[in-house]
């Protein structure tokens, strides 16, 4: 079933109610995504963009056997949603919000990690396994089926290598898009570990961006284990200067980390190519699938 | 969002950390008076550089007279390229030791990380590269805060003279919970300084708060507009757009953060300079893609202006009219390029069909047809 | 210990809980100059009983010559045997609803315990019992504290009014922040009343503090003479002995509260009744030994003591050293009889022969005999 | 070996160089207990009755292997040394001192919990296996090595049954002294779980008081999974009126909890007999120890 999200998710939308929650369980639904609850506290018992309406996750969970959320709700409320789901026994939970503020991120992940619970995001467009289930935001109409895993800090420049993949006849086996925010659930490492076991997954792209160490610690990893499956790395923000918060709370270089030349380093060293542009690395991966299996990456 | 030196220590005396007697001045006057009061002073610049020290931003004064020689000649003048608007005047320290100690976010931990080091008054990322193992951290548990013992362990680890140990460990703990209290994602004090009578105090002081918490901190949003240093980055953000300022002359706008950074790259990599990050966010309507135009002209640099779009949630129809009300309205006239995808992007190609406007099929086209159009 | 109703709203007005306008009064005078302020009140006895409203302890007055009345009838008269040294003068509010809500220590859960019912303005140990099921209880996390989503639970379960939802969650937090900023063991509001204008408000306090945090809050620490019911156990504590006003006339001195209230206990299965609990406590010295028996002494009630010791970190020797030197300038001659086993046991006895006390092989023997001593 | 301390037992003290850590630890040494190491901030280097002192727990365990706590540092500072012991990654804590604040407790319990590190007390008298370790403070002299294990809330109650016990010619297997505070680490029920599978067992003294309804849940622990061995239960504080604190924390009958009354029921339900003194107590467990093993408790 790919990764995290498929046939089995049983989606659960925390903020169904307000505009984005409400078009978002829409598309969902659409797409064939298995959304069987809806929460907005104090208005359980309706039904709202075709889905019960709970007060509580518990009680979504209780009624419809809900696995996997996903997070609409303002900020200030989104850490608070993030435990609760949590707390419900959930084993999912994707936060579609940007704006927490990092503190409640910190505390959130804290929470989710003592239940044994996964977070994505916050600030992040969902994961996405096509032909199964759709649990984010992202638009469905330029996924095709295929091989290819994706895993991304940055929602538009998914869109931009999903819909180059599907140009070239390629196509995506999971896309997950990890969030740009400082402090996040789910790393590059956490989901290239999900990549590796997955029989459905050829060769993994992975998109970063310039801050943090996410992506080295995600190359280190790859070095350390022998990380077998292919992958291919593009890094955004490479023009970008010291100091600049690149719209992603989390995209700043300060000092001597996140910067892209160490993230490239990185790359080499665990022998992953970097692309200069997305359409290289759709080159590469194109490369890669019409080459044998298991022949790995190429130097 | 960064405080200046006397906000940050304003918070610090709010929670009980010991910071030197001063008083901020805008003027010479107001400097003298408050040098007057205080006998032997510091006058220092208060600007968001490194450094200031050696950039001759930080004066001692033996008398009120001088204290305001140094304030005529900082206030109003660059210092480091960035105009002074206030010195903090405070008085002089007998200083034995100088540390550093700060909390901030860690990434990879997904924790607070306080950091101790006993090279204190020199910038910290020198330490970071000449002597990374002078510079201890102490991860925290969110579930616990920092425990007696491991603030002593940090204290040991990182040298701090053993009688100060308790004053120290009291500021460290002030730290954390200014960082919880005030949603800071940095505080940093550098130097800490240990007097000749062996008083601990924050002879200095960084605080950097959390944009996305400034909702419950009202009084911190209060000082926001103070601390913006680039006046076009000031006015941007106060008509709520997600924009940096930089130094070419390109102006580029576009939706989603990895995308607006990669449209840098890719006209940097083609040789053009970028003006500007403009990031219209998701489902950006017609009026805030016209608002957005607006705001990159306001830089005089500009010389022409590059939209991608990727549309998501974001409709190109919408965008499309937005393009089109924001130039027939043109403060100036510049040369557009647009690269439109996604949904609704043939919908909004055709808007802007037989217009001055230029299409490029790609982004990387885009860029080099920007490129050429503002040679 | 506990605070008067009037000082815990002190502590919850700090906080931001809203509470009923009022001022505390000493004299009628003072009782009606308040009145005079405030309007129609409520004059509340101070005294740490339950059901203070039906034996006569708060009484509505319209007027302040009537608030003066009724201070006049509560001031220095006792209520429930309890003597009335305050009265809390309080607007009196337009009661909609009447709520339970209270936070305290969950022994078996080992945490903080938040506890709600609709069944406010009755003695919460009355709907326990009558009504277990409309009391709900929610475990607090020590490590995050109570969650909105938890707190969202906790009232609809409680079946509280929608509307004042969000009133009563914000206070539910600030009671816990009380329970860890200021070491309480129980605060409780009881009840919390919802007006007919919507507003939520504390209409009654209670507040008791973990007695052994008093070393870390040096305020609620001043309080505590002010609190103390008894004026036995008032002076018993003032001069540091763990003691328990009881209402017989049998004294019980031991080392070890469960020896001390075994010893209680062997007494009433013989027939006897003890004046009080007295724990020396472990390692005492001849001195507070002396002092225990000045202070057992201090009841008219007394007929006789009784010593249980079984030495551990105690010593026999050094006990009886005390046992002499408090019978030899005892206030009052009363029998003593004495039980000593374990360390340095021996020399103890040894030390005490001959003398006029008594001594027993076992502590049952030595309560036969401190009966028949007194009968 | 008993339970919780015995030959393998390696004890680090936590304020040795105070006046009671340091008088017990002579006295634990004395009686043959393997102490290898103290712990005082600042004093790191010294020797402090007979053992190497380190400034912190981490050092102690690192040098000397030390696998148990007894903590003996002031109340202000207690719950601090319990959480540094679990964090030093020491398998048993007991916290000798007495007048933590509940807070301090709750606190040290939840750490202590996560770290799958054992709490004793605090305000107990520790742990003793007679003939192997004592790691507390209770007089050793007046113990014999036997059969019958001690579970108490009060430490003088304790010595006084062990004396009873000795005089009657039976021994203690282990003794455990779990505290008066109504915040504790280990319960009556932990405590049977472990008599429960040690062979060294054959009967348990359970010592409790009035104050919360930790008898109770021993009790319907006892009756729930069919407990073997036979239990002799004690109730101190039968005569205490309610509401009154009686030296202990947590000695208070408060409204319908904490009574004599439902203790002695809830053992009466469990099949184990309540002793009116602990000369009843011990004639009981003489009886037991008599009898032919494997019979379980008389009705």
């Amino acid at each position: 079933m790919a990764i995290l999200v498929g046939n089995d998710t049983r989606v659960v939308v925390q903020g169904v109610t307000g505009r984005e929650g409400g078009f978002h369980t829409e598309q969902m639904l659409e797409y064939g995504t298995k959304v069987v609850a809806g929460v907005t506290p104090g208005r359980g018992g309706s039904v709202a963009s075709g889905v019960p309406v709970f007060d509580s996750v518990l009680q979504a969970v209780a009624e419809t056997g809900a696995n996997t959320s996903i997070i609409f709700v303002p900020p200030p409320f989104a850490g608070d949603a993030i435990c609760e789901a949590a707390d419900a026994g959930v084993a999912l939970v994707i936060c579609i919000t940007e704006g927490l503020p990092t503190n409640d991120v910190i505390k959130a992940v804290r929470f989710t990690g003592e239940r044994g619970t996964r977070l994505i995001g916050p600030n992040c467009p969902g994961a996405m396994t096509p032909g199964q289930a759709k649990v984010g935001i992202m638009p469905a109409d330029i996924f095709r089926e295929g091989k290819v895993g994706v895993v991304s800090r940055s929602g538009t420049l998914t869109y931009e290598v999903v819909n180059l993949l599907t140009v070239a006849n390629l196509g995506v086996s999971t896309c997950v898009g990890i969030g740009g925010d400082p402090v996040i659930g789910t790393t590059f490492t956490d989901v290239l570990d999900l990549f590796r076991e997955d029989p459905d997954t050829a060769v993994v792209i992975l998109i970063g961006e310039i801050g943090g160490s996410d992506e080295e610690a995600a190359a280190e990893m790859m070095r350390a284990t022998g990380y077998r499956k292919p992958v291919v790395a593009y890094i955004s923000g490479r023009s970008a200067p010291p100091g600049k918060r690149m719209g992603h709370a989390g995209a700043i270089i300060s000092g001597n980390t996140g910067t892209p030349q160490s993230k490239v380093r990185a790359f080499a060293a665990a022998g992953a190519p970097v692309g200069e542009t997305l359409n290289e690395v759709v080159q590469i991966v194109g490369g890669l699938l019409g080459a044998p299996r298991g022949v790995g990456v190429p130097s | 969002m960064k405080l200046y030196e006397f906000q940050a220590k304003e918070v610090f005396a709010q929670h009980g950390i010991p910071v030197p007697r001063g008083q901020v001045a805008t003027t010479p006057d107001e400097a003298a008076a408050a040098a007057e009061k205080l006998g032997r002073v510091v006058v220092k610049a208060q600007v968001h550089v490194g450094g200031r020290g050696k950039a001759g931003g930080i004066r001692l004064a033996g008398s009120s007279v001088e204290a305001r020689e140094h304030a005529e000649a900082m206030l109003g003048k660059p210092l480091k390229g960035l105009i002074v608007n206030h010195v903090l005047i405070e008085e002089a320290l007998d200083i034995k030791l100088e540390y550093y100690l700060a909390v901030t976010i860690d990434r990879t931990r997904k924790t607070a990380v306080m950091m101790a080091s006993a090279m204190g008054g020199i910038d910290i990322e020198e330490v970071a590269t000449s002597h990374p193992d002078k510079i201890v951290k102490l991860g925290i548990d969110p579930a616990y805060g920092p425990m007696d013992y491991q603030l002593r362990w940090l204290i040991m680890e990182a040298g701090f003279d053993t009688a100060a140990g308790r004053g120290i460990a009291a500021i460290a703990r002030k730290i954390y919970e200014i960082m919880i209290d005030a949603d800071a994602s940095l505080v940093e004090i550098n130097p800490l300084v240990v007097t000749v009578s062996g008083t601990v105090i924050a002879a200095d002081g960084k605080f950097d708060v959390d944009d996305n918490a400034l909702f419950r901190q009202p009084e911190l949003a209060k000082l926001r507009e103070d601390s913006e240093e680039d006046p076009l980055e000031a006015e941007a953000h106060r008509r709520g757009a997600t924009y940096v300022h930089l130094d070419g002359d390109i102006g580029i706008i576009g939706n989603g953060a990895g995308l607006v950074m990669t449209t840098l790259d890719l006209v940097t990599r083609a040789g053009g300079r970028p003006a500007n990050f403009l990031d219209i966010g998701g489902g950006a309507r017609a009026e805030s893609v016209k608002e957005a135009i607006d705001i990159v002209l306001l830089d005089p640099n500009v010389k022409g202006i590059l939209f991608n779009i990727f549309g998501g949630i974001t409709r190109g129809d919408e965008v499309a009219k937005g393009i089109l009300a924001g130039t027939k309205d043109m403060q100036r006239q510049v040369p557009i390029v647009v690269r439109m995808e996604g949904t609704r992007a043939e919908e909004g190609r055709k808007l802007l069909e037989g217009t001055h406007l230029t299409s490029a099929a790609g982004p990387i086209e885009a860029a080099q047809k920007i490129i050429e159009l503002t040679r």
